[in-house]
């Protein structure tokens, strides 16, 4: 079974304040293994550092320290051994409107990753971008593959980005938040479709998000990430059930839910009234 | 009440239509040329405008007599045969005009090209790599930017034996492209962290095609928009050399004719025909290619557009008396309920 | 076509009862926007709801359904091209006064503002205005609506606000771009309670937030309506946070509002197919949760 | 009182009076003439006639010459500080009168010493001349090692008096700032001490201003107040002559006629030739098809003078004569058979003959050519100089009908002092210095002699200003023989052989006499220069001439 | 302060690669001031044995030092404020001829410009304010203003309302048919204002639409901020929501190209001082210009980078003034 491991992840920035410069140590010290057909979500606040893992993964950053390994292997990071390990890991973006460019058609974004990685070629190419279409629900698929971005609704470009992600026949897939700038009404579709491809494709799916609650019914496990550092991290149910660290306690309790209806509002009057 | 009939229309639009996307980067459906200026009418103009200069330039020259024949009598006012009458030379001005048309276009063209290079260059590349390289470009750029351009224009091509049309447009384009240079560079920044281009980047694209098909294309009007800047610039910097007696020698352009009426006294002899029209020439292709540039600026900032246009169309309705409220700028005011039942009745 | 054709939202006769009990504040009727443009987008329909003196009241449904559009008709803030077609709005002082905000105008309009209804909006991160200090901007709706203060009052008052919502009162002095996200939205909460109004309508006012920050602010606002009992209009897609917090929620739907009710009684029993698909979106996090892969969700 | 100079007349008697020329009609006036004599702004004070930047009124206005020369008429010198002058019998000694009961403006006699040392300091002294003594009160020898009767004017007309008392003491100026010592470094600009008509009252960066030498030995000056001013350009000029805010100008207006409706007077005095400069010589280096005698005997019948004069010179300029004498002024010293004035018009006919007997033909697109190689010429003029580039563009046109390539091209004064210095050019638009008096001697050696030319390559050096690097040899031995003589008749033999060469071989082909048009206020003022009494020659920038007219004007109320 | 430090260094390094451009520029190309002089001397007629003596001695002799030992000596008698000498103005020094310009241009174009940065802003904030009524149709027409050349407004002027009309002087910046240099009177500062006028003009005409246009876009833009919408629910007046809300951020992109822009005024101003012969910098270059006057060139040129560079750091510190942003970071 394929697996994509980070191991010791470390990522350093180095910021500059004026004339002085100082590190930001976004990332420290992160480790975890992502398997074919499991989910892996990793949590926690703005700034904790989730999107920097992400991006280091992606190899759109290079970590400082740390290994990232994928079936057991140094990654690549130039050439060759970047084409391919690009074939094999790719990356949904948080906001569907920024990661599609909206001088190009959705057959552009699409067609694009299929020839770069050799998938498809010449006459073949339209069929398979009509084939991705298809996969992600967009159909009819010629429609579509006709439009550009702004013609289409947040969930819908969203899909198009799953697609092109999903075009070099990828097994990985880093997700990161893929559903947060989306309309409430529509993320459970995006995500709902994301658990089904990784179903029935066997993917292994790294999702980002700071909602507690689709982490634990999307994910096998969950990292939770503070400042950096891994706070807590394990299956799913564990996690949120029984929380371990301090911090991942204060996310739980922060997290609105639904069953606990008025509560905010009762535990502020009682504690008025006690004090 | 032309504008209840608009509104005839299906007015249930679907509330969750989606948003549109920023507006930098959006582009309008495609619909036919004829959609797509209606509405646009300092485009329209502004085109028009331009469109009739360069046809001017181009077809000009075949209609009219050689600009640099000295056989008709000198300083004719305007007059069948000669529509702006000759100069001292006994040169018609009309050919003047068209083959000044030429020059100047050919000048501002050339160096608004260069000046969009050169920006492009320092401007694109600084703003899409990082370190060294962004630092020595934004310097050089940024020195450039504060260093006085005419004055270095005129101290260099005073050093200048042979100053062709091409050369002073070279010039010209050499100091015009600091301005640009910044905006495309913050741009550049800005656009280089956009998630497309990072998406790009992760399906596997190459930098010069992230450049050329990602980057580039998103640019375009601000490009076109600077390009049509330095275009003005030049042209009208041609003209200050040229007055200056720095101009291209052995070239016309409305600038040198510029040149020649002041020297040949055209004003104090009372020939308007000679001064007025390469200077009336210069500032209509400026206000032309302005006027694209409004457009430009109006699909790059849509609030441009949309804001005014918001409001024009408020006043409209509240004219129309489709507004309850009661508004202390200038707008009759109607008590609430009076209004209210005007609109119900509708 | 008539404004009133709309039959008016579902609610329960548990929500009538609670009613009942409550003194309006606030009371709109009617109330029809459309936004000028071509075609034009009638963003809200025939709005009709009471709001009540002391309670939080909630405004929920996805994005664009028109919920900015009416917290702005309220207060007589749209923005061209927004026009406010037909409706009343009426404000029920504490002092018995009645008030007809749609024919304010000029300056008993300016004077009504901020003073009666105050407003939050969705990003606080921009309606700060980045070139005054936060005393400067907390000073100038003092100094427009309480003239008679002294300098020092000014001072002090502007303190007090600070600290009432947590913020050191050194802030005073800040800029906006020296605050952090949650202290700006604190700030600006501040600044809805310096004259201690008697409707805040808060539109959005912590979706940019991490949740952590979020329920501090939650909290903060909770507290400071038990303390001087002003209703709050809380505008928020995040049907989860509102059931929360609000004593009353509004869903909207394309411009109406389609079901209005306690809290309690939505989330237990909401009448409305739309409500029932909203509050399926959110799975709950300590619940159970089935997957559904099929096209129901795909917009 | 009638001028000597002449050897034939030794003992001469004294010459014209300036105050002679007074008209009878002028009064005194305060009125403030307001004078425009091409000073740019911002004006320096410097008053030292020895210094480059020095002001127009210091010559003429405050240092005087000996004699005033009329460079516009054929009249006589004007005496001024000096009363009478003799040249000895072979030329190499010149003595000369000095007017008595002069004081300069500071009180101190006007003295033979000071004229010795006018003629001796430094700054002044010519190589030529070999000595200068005061014989007496009154009179001061200078004597040469060779003729010298040509330098008459340079030593009588040019050379200003100065108070030995004030400058001897200032010989070693400094300025540090252009590390320049020697008298040329003072500014001499604190109440400059001359003998002239005018004292100078104030100076700033836009203006000066004079007023009347109450003790001028001519009797104080009628017109008690001067202003110069600084304009930048003929435009303003133009434009304030026309709104009556200056009296006095001597610039290029197009259309005079609309200042003269105003009630300007004006002068327009033609002296200084224009001329193609051809690198004639191809002995001396040049190259180019212009070196052959015959495309520059065509190429100058076929220009059309008259509508170049039309068009480029406004019909302002005069007709030439080919033999470089001015018209009018100086009609004796045209030989007998040479043609007056030049062909106005073209004769493209005449061209392409001269040109097909000296074995050209014309070539498919019209224009003449040699063994296939089409005549191209390159007319290059000085970018900015408006009526030359517009003569050099009718020349273009103008030779292209009688099949003559031209391409005119315009240069950078630089380029264009450089290539005339050193020769490297084909055709060049220029002038020619006219003579300061009326005998164009100075011309013919300054300009066609061999020995103010060098080769090719080499530039020439300053003062010598024959850039066709023309040479023949009898040509040089005419010039020879005419600067040794005093006598007209020798010399006009010996210009005769002179202008048989320089007509036939054009080494300048000559176009026409340039304008010099001057504008004056007669309303207010008389005494001015005129058509009828061209007493002198008029500009204002002209010195000595402009001091000796200052002297000369009165108001007419 | 880092943010000044940082300026600062950017200032100094701008200002050393002009000074250099100045030192290389003519080194580039050849050219003899003593030929130069000589021959321009010498079409104004005789040019004494003795002045032509002095002035190679002055001129003509060309040590041959070093590139390097040229640079070094420039830079040294640079400190020192020596320029060179004019060959114009022989032999008053640079400095001498820029000290008498420079109060005027300054006067000048400091005047004009600032008059049409606050006419355009003020405008420009009206417009925007304005925006969707009759006053956006006349927006387009101020781009022509923006495209007529400098000098051609300025001889239509001088030839209208000098020359015609005779309302205002031909020439000067003050009324040198009347006084005798500058003074400190009444009656010369009203000169001084009367002759500026039509140059001013000029400038302001040519350089307003462009301060117009940029404003009116920014309170566009600001208006739909959500802090002005913030202002509107307090209940500020609109007087206060003006000035303190809208003007105030959208001036800022303004007051910041100011510097910038002062560069390009400066340069229209060239011509315009020449066209009214106005006693300046831009007249004294483009006579230098004309004269081939390099020293004299170069000094001005230095000179207006200096005063560009100098405008540029008093709005850096008006921009920290105005924005707080710009006080921390860069
Ligand atoms: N390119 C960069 N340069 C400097 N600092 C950076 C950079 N990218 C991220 N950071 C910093 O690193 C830290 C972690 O950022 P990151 O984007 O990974 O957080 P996140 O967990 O994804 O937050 P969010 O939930 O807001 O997306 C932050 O403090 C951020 O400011
Ligand atoms: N300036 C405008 N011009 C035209 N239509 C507008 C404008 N502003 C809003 N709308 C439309 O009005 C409708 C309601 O918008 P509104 O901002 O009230 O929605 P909302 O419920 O607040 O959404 P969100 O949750 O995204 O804030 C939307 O369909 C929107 O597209
Ligand atoms: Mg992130
Ligand atoms: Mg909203």
């Amino acid at each position: 079974m394929s697996t994509l491991e980070v191991r010791n992840l470390v990522k350093e920035f180095k910021v500059r304040d004026g004339l002085r410069r100082s590190t930001l140590r976004a990332v420290n010290d992160v480790s975890f293994t992502l398997s074919a057909g499991r989910t892996v979500a990793v949590v926690g606040e703005s700034g904790s550092g989730k999107s920097t893992v992400a991006r280091m993964i992606a190899q759109l950053e290079t970590p400082t320290s740390g290994e990232i390994l994928l079936d057991d292997a140094a990654i690549g990071r130039r050439g060759r051994a970047l084409a391919d390990y690009r074939h094999q890991v790719q990356m949904v973006f948080q906001d569907p409107f920024a990661s599609l460019n909206p001088y190009h058609s959705v057959e552009h974004h699409l067609a694009r990753p299929l020839k770069l990685h050799g998938v498809a070629r010449g006459k073949d190419v339209l069929p398979a971008v009509y084939g991705l279409l298809e996969r992600v629900n967009l159909t009819p698929a010629p429609v579509f593959a006709e439009k550009r971005p702004h013609e289409m609704s947040g969930g819908q470009r969203q899909r198009i980005a799953i697609a092109r992600a999903l075009a070099p026949g990828a097994r990985f897939l880093v997700a990161d938040e893929p559903v947060s700038m989306l309309d409430v009404s529509i993320r459970l579709g995006v995500l709902n479709l994301l658990a089904r491809l990784q179903r029935e494709e066997n993917l292994g799916v790294l999702y980002i998000t700071h909602d507690l609650a689709t982490a634990r019914h999307f994910s096998d496990e969950i990292v939770v990430m503070y400042r950096g550092d891994v706070v807590e991290q394990g299956p799913s149910d564990e996690v949120i059930l029984d929380p371990q660290h301090d911090y991942t306690k204060t996310l739980l309790a922060a997290a609105p839910e639904p069953s606990r209806h008025g509560r905010l509002r009762d535990e502020v009057r009682a504690e008025l009234a006690a004090g | 009440m032309t504008d209840t009939r608009t509104r005839t229309a299906p007015s249930s639009v679907p509330p969750s239509a989606p948003p549109t996307a920023p507006a930098t980067t959006s582009k309008p459906p495609r619909r036919g040329l004829r959609g797509r200026l209606a509405g646009q009418g300092k485009l329209v103009v502004g085109l028009g405008i331009v469109i009739a200069i360069v046809l001017f330039a181009i077809v000009g020259p075949f209609f009219t007599q050689d600009p640099r024949d000295s056989d008709n009598a000198a300083m004719l006012p305007p007059q069948p045969g000669h529509w702006l009458g000759t100069t001292s030379l006994g040169y018609d001005v009309l050919a003047q005009l068209a083959e000044g048309a030429r020059g100047s276009l050919m000048v501002g063209v050339v160096a608004g090209l260069l000046a969009i290079v050169l920006s492009l260059l320092f401007g694109v590349v600084a703003g899409y790599t990082r370190g060294i390289a962004d630092e020595g470009l934004s310097l050089i750029t940024n020195v450039m930017l504060v260093i006085p351009g005419l004055p270095l224009m005129i101290v260099v091509s005073s050093y200048l034996e042979v100053r062709s049309l091409f050369v002073v447009a070279l010039i010209l384009g050499a100091t015009a492209w600091p301005g640009s240079a910044v905006i495309l560079r913050l741009q550049a920044r800005s656009l280089r962290k956009r998630d497309y281009v990072s998406a790009a980047k992760v399906s596997g694209e190459r930098t010069p095609r992230i450049l050329m098909v990602e980057i580039l294309p998103n640019l375009l009007p601000i490009l076109t928009a600077q390009f049509l800047f330095a275009v003005i610039l030049a042209i009208l910097g041609e003209a200050g050399l040229s007055y200056l007696g720095l101009g291209p020698n052995g070239s016309i352009t409305w600038g040198t004719m510029l040149n020649e009426a002041q020297g040949g006294g055209a004003l104090t002899r009372g020939a308007w025909w000679w001064f007025i029209p390469p200077g009336l020439m210069i500032a209509l292709l400026g206000c032309a290619l302005s006027l694209i540039n409004f457009s430009i600026d109006e699909v790059i900032d849509p609030k441009l557009r949309s804001a005014p246009a918001a409001a024009k169309s408020v006043r409209k309705a509240r004219r129309a008396g489709l507004d309850v409220t009661v508004h202390d700028d200038g707008a009759p005011v109607r008590s609430g309920t009076d209004a209210q039942k005007e609109a119900v009745r509708r | 076509m008539t404004a009133t054709t709309t039959a008016g939202p579902l609610s329960s006769a548990a929500h009538a009862e609670h009613v009942a009990r409550l003194t309006p504040v606030l009371t709109a009727h009617d109330v029809s926007i459309e936004y000028e443009v071509d075609p034009p987008v009638r963003a809200v329909q025939g709005v009709s709801l009471t709001l009540h003196r002391g309670e939080i009241l909630g405004l929920a449904g996805e994005s664009g359904c028109g919920k900015s559009t009416l917290a702005y008709g309220l207060n007589r803030l749209l923005k061209d091209p927004a026009v406010l077609r037909s409706g009343e709005v009426t404000f029920h002082d504490a002092d018995g006064t009645d008030t007809d905000v749609v024919a304010l105008d000029g300056d008993a309009l300016r004077a009504f503002r901020w003073d009666k209804v105050s407003m939050v909006f969705q990003g606080a991160m921009n309606s700060l205005n980045p070139v005054l200090s936060v005393r400067a901007q907390l000073e100038d709706v003092l100094t427009t609506h309480r003239p008679g203060l002294s300098r020092t009052e000014r001072g002090e008052r502007c303190a007090e606000l600070l600290e009432m919502v947590g913020v050191d009162p050194v802030r005073l002095d800040s800029f906006a771009h020296e605050l952090s996200g949650g202290m700006r939205q604190r700030v600006m909460i501040a600044m809805a309670m310096a004259l201690e109004p008697q409707v805040m309508i808060m539109d959005e006012p912590t979706t940019a937030l991490d949740v952590v920050v979020q329920r501090d602010i939650l909290r903060e606002i909770m507290r400071l309506r038990e303390r001087f009992d002003f209703a709050v209009v809380f505008i928020t897609h995040d049907l989860p946070l509102l059931l929360e917090i609000a004593d009353r929620i509004a869903v909207m739907r394309a411009g109406e509002i389609v079901e209005l009710d306690t809290a309690e009684q939505l989330y237990a029993a909401a009448q409305h197919e739309y409500t029932q698909t909203l509050l399926s979106s959110f799975p709950s996090l300590l619940g159970d949760f089935s997957y559904d892969d099929g096209e129901g969700a795909g917009r | 009182a009638a001028c000597g100079g002449g050897a034939d007349d030794p003992e001469t008697t004294d010459t014209s009076e300036s105050q002679s020329t007074e008209g009878g009609e002028g009064v005194a006036t305060d009125r403030e003439l307001v004078i425009w004599a091409g000073s740019q702004t911002p004006i320096t004070a410097n008053f030292n006639p020895y210094a480059v930047g020095v002001l127009h009124l210091a010559n003429g206005g405050i240092y005087e010459t000996l004699f005033a020369y009329n460079k516009a008429a054929d009249t006589e010198p004007i005496s001024m500080l000096g009363t009478g002058f003799e040249w000895n019998e072979d030329g190499t000694e010149l003595t000369v009168t000095i007017r008595e009961g002069v004081t300069w403006n500071d009180g101190e006699p006007f003295t033979t010493d000071d004229v010795v040392y006018s003629f001796t300091n430094d700054a002044a002294q010519p190589a030529y001349l070999a000595g200068a003594e005061a014989v007496d009160d009154t009179t001061v020898v200078l004597s040469f090692d060779t003729p010298q009767y040509t330098n008459e004017f340079a030593l009588l007309g040019s050379t200003y008096m100065v108070p030995e008392h004030v400058f001897s003491a200032n010989e070693d100026a400094e300025d540090a700032e252009a590390e320049l010592t020697g008298i040329v470094a003072w500014p001499n600009a604190e109440a400059p001490v001359g003998t002239g008509p005018y004292l100078v009252d104030s100076t700033s960066d836009a203006a000066y201003t004079a007023v009347a030498n109450p003790e001028y030995w001519g009797g104080e000056p009628q017109v008690s107040n001067l202003r110069y001013i600084g304009i930048d350009s003929n435009q303003s000029a133009e434009d304030l002559l026309a709104t009556g805010q200056i009296d006095w100008a001597t610039m290029f207006v197009p259309e005079p006629d609309r200042l003269v409706d105003a009630g300007l007077g004006y002068l327009n005095t033609q002296v200084d030739p224009t001329v193609l400069y051809t690198c004639a010589d191809a002995d001396m280096g040049c190259s180019g098809e212009q070196t052959d005698v015959a495309v520059r005997q065509a190429l100058s019948v076929a220009i059309d003078r008259g509508a170049i004069n039309e068009k480029a010179f406004v019909g302002l300029a005069k007709e030439i004569s080919p033999t470089f004498a001015l018209l009018g002024r100086d009609d004796k010293w045209i030989a007998d058979g040479m043609p007056a004035a030049i062909e106005q018009s073209a004769d493209a006919a005449q061209a392409g003959e001269i040109l097909e007997a000296a074995g050209y033909e014309k070539d498919a697109d019209g224009f003449y050519g040699k063994d296939g190689e089409t005549v191209e010429l390159t007319l290059t003029s000085v970018d900015g100089w408006t009526d030359y580039n517009n003569a050099a563009k009718l020349i273009e046109e103008q030779a292209a009908e009688a099949g003559i390539k031209v391409v005119a091209s315009t240069v950078s004064w630089n380029e264009f002092a450089d290539s005339r210095t050193s020769g490297e050019f084909e055709l060049i638009m220029g002038g020619v210095v006219g003579t300061s008096t009326a005998d164009p001697y100075q011309i013919y050696r300054d300009w066609f002699t061999s020995g103010y030319t060098t080769e090719v390559g080499t530039p020439l050096e300053p003062g010598f200003w024959n850039f066709s690097r023309y040479s023949n040899e009898e040509v040089d031995a005419a010039v020879a023989e005419a600067s040794a003589t005093n006598d007209d008749a020798v010399k006009a033999d010996a210009y005769a052989t002179v202008q048989e060469h320089i007509v036939n071989d054009v080494p300048y082909i000559p176009l026409l006499v340039n304008a010099s048009q001057t504008f004056y206020n007669q309303n207010d003022y008389t005494g001015w220069p005129t058509e009828e009494d061209l007493y002198l020659f008029p500009p204002a920038w002209q010195g000595p001439s402009s001091g000796v007219i200052l002297g000369n004007l009165a108001g007419t109320e | 302060m880092r943010f000044y430090a940082r300026r600062i260094g950017f200032y100094a390094l701008t200002l050393w690669i002009a000074v250099t451009l100045n030192f290389l520029l003519p080194r580039l190309l050849p050219g003899d001031p003593y030929t130069i002089l000589l021959a321009k001397l010498q079409r104004n007629g005789d040019v004494s044995p003795a002045i032509q003596n002095t002035l190679r001695l002055l001129l003509g002799a060309d040590e041959d030092t070093g590139l390097w030992e040229q640079y070094t000596t420039y830079l040294g008698n640079l400190l020192r404020g020596d320029l060179g000498i004019s060959v114009t103005q022989f032999p008053t020094p640079v400095t001498d001829l820029i000290g008498g310009a420079l109060p005027w241009t300054l006067g000048l174009v400091g005047t004009a410009t600032v008059l049409s940065f606050v006419l355009g802003v003020g405008l420009g904030a009206w417009a925007g304010w304005r925006r969707g009524t009759w006053v956006d149709s006349i927006i387009p027409s101020t781009t022509l203003l923006q495209s007529l050349p400098y000098f051609w407004v300025a001889l239509l002027f001088i030839f209208v309302f000098s020359v015609t009309l005779q309302w205002f002087p031909i020439i000067g910046a003050y009324d040198v048919f009347t006084f005798d240099g500058p003074e400190w009177s009444w009656a010369f500062v009203g000169s001084v204002l009367y002759h500026a006028f039509l140059p001013a003009l000029t400038i302001v005409i040519s350089s307003v639409g462009a301060w117009l246009l940029g404003m009116r876009n920014m309170m566009v833009a600001t208006l739909s901020e959500d802090y002005i919408t913030t202002a509107e629910a307090k209940g500020l007046s609109r007087r206060r929501i003006f000035s303190t809300y809208a003007v105030r951020n959208a001036a800022i992109p303004s007051v910041n190209g100011f510097g910038i822009a002062l560069a390009f005024v400066v340069a229209g101003s060239l011509v315009t001082e020449q066209v009214f012969s106005y006693p300046g910098l831009g007249k004294l270059m483009i006579e230098a210009v004309r004269n081939n006057d390099y020293a004299l060139m170069q000094g001005v040129f230095l000179m207006i980078t200096l005063a560009v560079l100098a405008a540029l750091f008093i709005m850096d510190l008006v921009h920290g003034l105005i924005d707080p942003r710009a006080r921390h970071s860069d």
